[in-house]
């Protein structure tokens, strides 16, 4: 119960998947070549001198987005049991239940439609 | 006795009903006109009281519920203690009305809705008959005379006002919580019923306390009189008159009312600690009053040490006492109040309360001056006046109870004669400063002037009357408290005084055989 | 038992509000009238619903939700306190006017979310509930865009509270989790059945206590207070209204159900009664120094949430009554106070105490209706609060608790002194130059009468409120 | 040894050899296609028609520089590629290839796939944000907005499929339906598949949505400064992301293994590898969308239309059941 | 030590590791992913409590999957309020956002 066969295998799953990553970066550090000096970590930008660092806020739009997706998702989220108990349910109300929730996440849909939330800015701040 | 309607309940509910009305009055003359009509129509309202049977039960009872999940009910009813008290009530207002009618000029009508307020929670404080509806009364009367001293007094009326409220609040507060411990303790919050319940020493000792800390606040009580001389000081004329005539007597009210029967064995067991803080108040006070320059705080401090006659008389536990007790309490009303209110008016001319700028009136206002002298004599007990009745009364008891205890009044009655001859001679034959061109009273000032007058002279000429109304409620009051400690008393000796200092830190055992 | 919408009529009259205000908060709001302008006589008609829905009793929802006494007194309270609510910020100047719809569909979500929680008898279901309604007012609380400590104060007020908020709901969780863990289930009818001892079952102790952070958290009380006076200092007027009043009778509502699990002696209850001391205290001792209104009555209520617990502890149904009555009280007069103040802000600005000086001049009603709202925080008769204190001290006395009932008295004792300074300010001083112009319409001083008129007159005669209250609490602990 | 033990380490080295393998095919497959359909023969210098041009490319990545911007974050720097293939393998773990022929039987495996297959997104947002590139971390800002926005209606006409199976174990889900096309689900959901290869090539950063590399305005988006094996990383593991998208389409709506007359892992194979095609075909067909449209395509239609879908179809399954019409 | 032991151990720590940053971090974003620690070791704490107690294990399951989804309500609006406070601050450091004092 504790610790079953599933958790084992994402673990050595986990762990094939870092030895399957992390040995070609490995042979690569040991055999490829180290030069150092002039411009070489500078930050790529078409060969231009960069202006500054990236690390600076920029668009909000994109927030905003990530919040969007943090609300539905969970939504949807709920729906992973349903699906599994929906087909051996009996009467309706199963049904008007769904209906319910969906409802509810299309009216957020539609909240944040009216509201603009989708409508990318000409000028983004 | 049926006179068709609740009369107690009409009396609390008249004023506040004509309180309303107020607001619909926009001249400041017609309100004060209005005001006065409201008071002796309440006056009226209140004559069915005369009827006052001559025995000690509870009279003009009225009983309903009121919240009846807890018990509480809307209980009313006098007995001989509270008649003079509600009666004493209804007089002042009108007297009120008129000694203000000029001397508040500004937000008149709020003005008269406070003290129509006023009467009606100080009438319910003393016809209450159970003991929440008493609480609410008596916190209910905070409020609008924090508002009169807070808005209508002086320079530092707020913090005057702050620290009245503050004092009496807090010390209820506790009041509240032994109310609470009465009701679980002994099942009920009707305070007849309550009266017939033993409670056991233990109990009755911290309830003891913690009422007596909100009465004794109230009346108040050498150490805690400190909010008195600045109320007094800061709040207008009738205010002053209402705190001295009516508000200070709920505190010994109270000691008569739940203390002496409720908690008759603490009471006993706390009697010598009141007994000596009621002669510290009487010597503190007087003391004081002798060094003041200010008349209005010599009252005051006067007050402090009348009081204390009253406090002390209570808790003599004796009929002379308690009899001299209640009627120093009559008296204290009308005198005090008479006084404040002269002060009031020769405010009015003068602009200042100390003494200095107040002398020299015996040649200019003869007929005020006159007055002054009647109140002042009666202040500290001339024969024939009222207050002499009382304080005589106190004597005796005390001279009954102890000689210790008589001797150590005798400088207070001459520290009384002191101050107010101090005072009165000053007033009378100093060199006048202004008082050149000032009128001496004119009718409106006669009228309220006189009515305490003849309640002066009534009172100390022929005091039968108030004896027979009192008499049979005292000789209960006391003859119950007699029997329920009798045991007490014989178990446990006089307390040395250490014993007194002592009681007040630590619990005592129960006594041996109770 | 067979499910029967008959039952949850004003949960669907709210919802059916909410929904209403969400098609309106779609449009532009040309055509359609303003939400304020049609909200409230609908608020008010839910006030006649759930009157109506009164007697409904009911176990639905697989044993989740319960339609008992105490919910249904809960739901009266919260549809009025909405009504008020909404009334209250009907004229919001610190709102945009195309916020309005939003406005008032996310205060309709939090009053629904309230209700839901007051019929809640599982453990999921009242975090569930108590969630829909805190975030409803996460989400308003930074709408306020001037006045006062303005936008930036707003936000930061928000941060606060959720951030703040999502901490007790973890610990709260947590708890339950040990509840969970030990007492093998989440429905509170099973959960009474079981032994809350220290010595039998420690885990299913801690799990309670923390559980009740959660509670704690939106009744403020005192380790879990912080939030208290920065939400209302940085809220609108309005919106802290609300936020102080209506969030409060959630939070007490689920407080009486487990309380009923508990009972005098237990440690659970000692805590409770430790921290409902704590909490006067602190509250009572930090107001004295305030100067900003709403802070002050933040702190107020931190102290009133304390006197709330006297009657929980006291372990009867009569304590439970007595807490349910004050939560009322409480919540009427704060909404007393600040519709009080609202209307005196009539710029949207953050009240001190200098602000209200001279108010009897400028505005005698909304004076002496500030004045009733502070006598009764005080507890003076003869208002609602002192009713309701007055049953507190009644029903915990000689409950084991009587060193809380004497903190009680003196912290009522301590907090006069701020609330009579609002009082003081109104009445002695004489105003300012800047003094804000106050709102003297018909509306602004009705409603303030009318408020004011509901303090007075239960507290006179709370003796048919209280028979409701009762009730419910005699459910409970019969 | 314990059964499961086995068969987890073979499925192990069997997945992990596959993922090199597809990677290397799926190079040459996208090269050859983009050469042909711009009329080019693309690479045939190494190895038969090219056949080896991926193994020199791979072998060239090993022997770069690991190049690292003077200012960047070194440890989020090299975590992020690592992080971008650590899930590949596990998505596989789920996966039937033939009926009984899976690394492990997992009755919710669908929701495991879908669970980490999220973590991609967060590597791909601290490789870009992690090199302290302007273009990097704008492409990373894209790729995290485009890739949750995608995730919701991925989710949703999956959801869809899940109810009408009314399991989210895949192999329940392929045992469901026959093995001729009109047995597929795909005949009952053809609106969930087409949201779903939509979403799918959103999640997966592929063309016409590779906003997040963009070259003709980001460079190369968040892997702008990754070079040699970082670079090869990123590059891997979304071959690998594609399989496993395409396979759990093929699984989902195409009957999976299920087919006539062949065996069942040749079936899949095929199905997955025609999906794979379809991708590549898009990619090199379809112009990029703007980025303002990647997202309204979004918003304003997938997801209404997959709520509305999903609707319906909970509304099937009980119209179904009630009038007992299996499908 | 039984399993159930472990997990709230797990938990304990997740908690504890949420609370102390949250009184530690400098930044609200870095509180809100402290709270979100938090909230999942409730989470992680419920669903093993379900689990391995003879409580219903479907209770616990739900109650931590309303734990999940909730919590990133929660994540949704304390972003959303954050969005607000670097639009009217200009900073998301806990040291600028504290106007509000008394």
């Amino acid at each position: 119960m504790v610790f079953s066969w599933l958790h084992f295998a994402i673990i050595l799953f986990l762990l094939g998947g870092l030895l399957f990553a992390g040995g070609p970066l490995i042979l690569s550090y040991l055999v490829a070549p180290r030069a150092r000096g002039g411009d070489m970590g500078m930050p790529y930008e078409c060969g231009m001198r960069p202006y500054g660092g990236a690390w600076t806020s920029f668009g909000i739009n994109y927030y905003v987005y990530a919040m969007l997706f943090l609300a539905f998702d969970v939504d949807v989220l709920y729906l992973f049991p349903v699906a599994t108990a929906y087909r051996f349910t009996e009467g309706w109300l199963p049904f008007l239940e769904m209906v319910i929730f969906l409802t509810v996440l299309a009216l957020a849909i539609i909240y944040f439609w009216a509201k603009g939330v989708f409508t990318w800015p000409r000028k983004i701040s | 006795m049926d006179f068709g309607y609740p009369v107690l309940t009409s009396l609390i509910v008249f004023p506040l009903v004509a309180a309303a009305g107020l607001f619909l009055i926009k001249s400041p003359q017609v309100a004060r006109a209005y005001t006065l009509g409201a008071s002796i129509l309440e006056l009226i309202l209140g004559l069915p009281l005369l009827s006052f049977q001559f025995n000690a039960d509870f009279q003009f009872v009225e009983k309903a519920h009121w919240v009846p999940q807890w018990g509480l009910e809307y209980a009313l009813g006098v007995d001989g203690i509270s008649y003079l008290m509600v009666l004493l009530t209804l007089a002042i207002l009108p007297l009120c009305v008129m000694c203000s009618w000029t001397y508040i000029s500004k937000r008149v009508k709020e003005f008269h809705f406070c003290l129509l307020f006023m009467t009606s929670a100080c009438v319910g404080v003393f016809a209450a008959l159970d003991f929440v509806l008493f609480y609410v009364f008596w916190e209910a009367m905070l409020i609008p005379m924090y508002l009169l001293i807070a808005v209508w007094g002086g320079d530092q009326r707020r913090y005057a006002s702050l620290k009245f409220f503050l004092f009496t609040l807090a010390g209820s507060t506790l009041l509240l919580a032994a109310i609470v411990a009465f009701r679980i303790t002994g099942g009920t919050f009707s305070i007849p019923e309550l009266m017939q319940v033993n409670f056991s020493f233990r109990f009755q000792y911290w309830a003891f306390l913690a009422m007596a800390l909100a009465f004794a606040i109230k009346v108040p009580m050498f150490p805690f009189h400190t909010w008195l001389p600045a109320a007094h000081v800061q709040a207008p004329s009738a205010g002053s008159v209402i705190l001295a005539a009516v508000l200070l007597k709920m505190g010994t009210y109270g000691f008569l009312r739940f203390c002496l029967p409720l908690t008759p064995e603490a009471s006993v067991y706390f009697a010598p600690l009141m007994i000596a803080v009621s002669i510290a108040s009487i010597l503190y006070g007087g003391a004081i009053a002798l060094g003041q320059s200010d008349v209005k705080k010599l009252v005051a401090y006067s007050s402090v040490a009348h009081m204390g006659f009253v406090t002390l008389g209570i808790f003599l536990f004796n009929l002379r006492g308690v009899e001299g007790a209640l009627f120093q309490m009559l008296n204290h009303g009308i005198i005090t109040g008479a006084l404040f209110m002269m002060i009031g008016a020769v405010y009015e001319r003068s602009h200042s309360r100390a003494i200095a700028d107040n002398m020299g009136l015996g040649k200019y206002l003869p007929a005020f001056m006159g007055f002054w002298g009647l109140y002042a004599l009666a202040s500290f007990g001339f024969p024939g006046t009222n207050g002499f009745v009382g304080e005589m009364l106190v004597f005796v008891a005390a001279f009954q109870e102890s000689y210790y205890i008589g001797a150590l009044l005798v400088p207070g009655a001459l520290l009384g004669a002191a101050y107010m001859f101090r005072v009165s001679l000053k007033m009378a034959w100093g060199r006048p400063g202004t008082a050149k061109g000032w009128r001496d009273l004119n009718s409106r000032e006669w009228t309220y002037l006189l009515i305490p007058a003849v309640f002066v002279l009534y009172i100390g000429l022929a005091p039968k009357v108030f004896f027979n109304i009192i008499d049979p409620s005292v000789e209960k009051l006391v003859g119950d408290l007699k029997a329920r400690t009798s045991a007490t008393q014989t178990a446990q000796a006089q307390p040395a005084p250490a014993a007194v200092v002592a009681a007040a830190v630590e619990t005592p055992a129960e006594p041996v055989n109770n | 038992m067979e499910f029967n919408p008959i039952l949850i009529v004003p949960e669907l009259y709210q919802l059916l509000l909410i929904v209403a205000l969400f098609c309106q908060s779609l449009g532009d709001g040309s055509d359609t009238p303003p939400a304020e302008r049609w909200l409230p006589f609908f608020a008010g008609f839910g006030v006649f619903v759930s009157i109506v829905s009164w007697g409904a009793e009911g176990l639905i929802f697989g044993g989740a939700y319960k339609l008992d006494a105490l919910s249904q007194f809960f739901k009266v309270a919260i549809a009025a306190g909405f009504y008020v609510a909404v009334l209250n910020a009907a004229r919001q100047p610190s709102l945009e006017e195309r916020k309005r719809p939003d406005y008032f569909m996310f205060l309709g979500i939090s009053a629904w979310g309230l209700m839901i929680l007051s019929s809640a008898v599982e453990l999921i279901t009242i975090y569930i509930a108590l969630e829909i309604s805190s975030y409803s007012l996460y989400a308003v609380i930074p709408l306020r865009n001037s006045g006062g400590v303005g936008h930036k104060g707003a936000a930061e007020a928000g941060i606060k509270y959720i951030l703040f908020g999502a901490v007790a709901t973890a610990i709260a969780l947590y708890g339950f989790s040990y509840i969970l863990a030990s007492q093998h289930t989440s429905y509170i009818d099973q959960l009474a059945q079981r032994s809350w001892h220290w010595s039998g079952q420690p885990m299913a102790v801690v799990g309670l206590s923390l559980f009740l952070g959660g509670m704690f958290y939106k009744l403020a009380l005192f380790p879990f207070h912080f939030w208290c006076p920065d939400v209302y200092q940085g809220s609108s007027n309005e919106t802290a209204g609300f936020v102080a009043t209506l969030p409060k009778l959630g939070a007490v509502v689920v407080l009486i159900r487990l309380a009923a699990l508990l009972k005098p002696g237990l440690e659970i209850t000692t805590l409770l009664a430790v921290l409902g001391a704590l909490s006067m205290t602190y509250g009572n001792l930090c107001a004295l120094a305030q100067r900003d209104l709403k802070r002050l009555l933040g702190f107020s209520s931190v102290a009133h949430a304390g006197y709330m617990m006297v009657g929980l502890v006291s372990g009867t149904a009569m304590g439970l009554s007595a807490t349910a009555f004050y939560a009322l009280a409480y919540v009427a007069m704060n909404l007393l106070c600040f519709w009080v103040v609202s209307r005196v802000a009539s710029d949207g600005r953050n009240l001190t105490l200098d602000d209200l000086n001279g108010l009897y001049k400028r505005a005698p009603g909304l004076a002496f209706a500030l004045g009733v709202g502070a006598f009764a925080l005080v507890g003076l008769p003869p208002t609602m609060g002192f009713m309701g204190k007055f049953f507190l001290i009644t029903s915990a006395w000689d409950h084991g608790y009587n060193w809380l009932v004497i903190t009680l008295v003196l912290n009522s004792a301590i907090a006069i002194y701020y609330y009579l300074s609002l009082v003081r300010h109104a009445y002695t001083h004489d105003a300012g130059d800047d003094a804000p112009v106050p709102d003297n319409s018909p509306f602004s001083v009705c409603g303030a009468g009318i408020l004011a008129a509901v303090v007075l007159v239960f507290g006179l005669v709370p003796g048919g409120l209280f028979d409701f209250a009762i009730r419910a609490g005699k459910q409970l602990l019969p | 040894m314990p059964a499961e033990l086995i068969r987890i380490l073979v499925g192990l080295v069997a997945v992990a050899v596959s993922v090199g393998l597809i990677g290397l095919v799926m190079v040459w497959v996208e090269r050859k296609v983009a050469g042909h359909i711009q009329r080019r023969p693309g690479p045939y210098e190494v190895g038969p028609n090219g056949l080896l041009q991926p193994l020199a490319d791979a072998l060239k990545l090993v022997g770069k520089q690991l190049f690292m911007p003077d200012k960047a974050d070194p440890i989020l720097f090299w975590l992020a590629p690592v992080l971008s293939f650590l899930p590949v393998l596990l998505l596989f773990l789920p996966l039937p290839v033939g009926d009984g022929l899976y690394a492990l039987d997992i009755n919710l495996g669908l929701l495991l796939i879908l669970a980490f297959s999220g973590l991609a997104v967060l590597s791909l947002l601290l490789g870009g944000w992690a090199s302290n590139n302007k273009y990097g971390l704008l492409g990373a800002a894209r790729a995290v907005a485009q890739s949750v926005a995608y995730e919701i209606p991925l989710l949703l006409s999956v959801l869809a499929v899940s109810f009408v199976a009314g399991s989210l174990d895949l192999a329940q889900v392929v045992k469901g339906q026959g093995a001729w096309p009109w047995n597929w689900n795909i005949m009952t959901q053809p609106l969930a598949f087409l949201i779903y290869i939509v979403s799918a090539l959103g999640e997966t950063n592929r063309a016409p949505f590779d906003l997040p590399e963009a070259e003709s305005e980001l460079t190369a988006g968040f892997h702008t400064e990754y070079s040699g094996m970082g670079f090869g990383l990123f590059f891997l593991a979304e071959y690998a992301n594609m399989v496993v998208v395409c396979s759990v389409a093929t699984a989902l709506f195409l009957g999976g293994w299920q087919g006539p007359v062949l065996p069942g892992p040749v079936w899949f194979v095929l199905k997955v590898s025609l999906l794979m095609l379809l991708l590549v075909f898009f990619r090199w067909t379809y112009p990029r969308v703007r980025f303002d449209q990647l997202l309204n395509i979004n918003w304003k239609w997938l997801l209404p239309l997959a709520v509305l879908n999903l609707l319906g179809t909970s509304f099937f399954v009980k119209l179904a059941q009630f009038t007992e019409v299996r499908w | 030590m039984s399993p159930l032991v472990l997990y709230q151990l797990v938990a304990l720590i997740l908690l504890l590791a949420g609370l102390f940053g949250i009184t530690q971090r400098k930044t609200l974003v870095g509180m809100l992913i402290c709270v979100e620690l938090m909230l999942n070791g409730a989470g992680l704490s419920i669903v093993a409590a379900a689990q391995l107690t003879p409580a219903n294990a479907v209770l616990g399951q739900l109650g931590t999957l309303f734990v999940m989804g909730l919590a990133a309500a929660e994540a949704t609006l304390v972003l959303a309020i954050i969005v607000v406070i670097a639009r009217r601050f200009g900073s998301t450091k806990t040291s600028v956002v504290s106007t509000l004092k008394g």
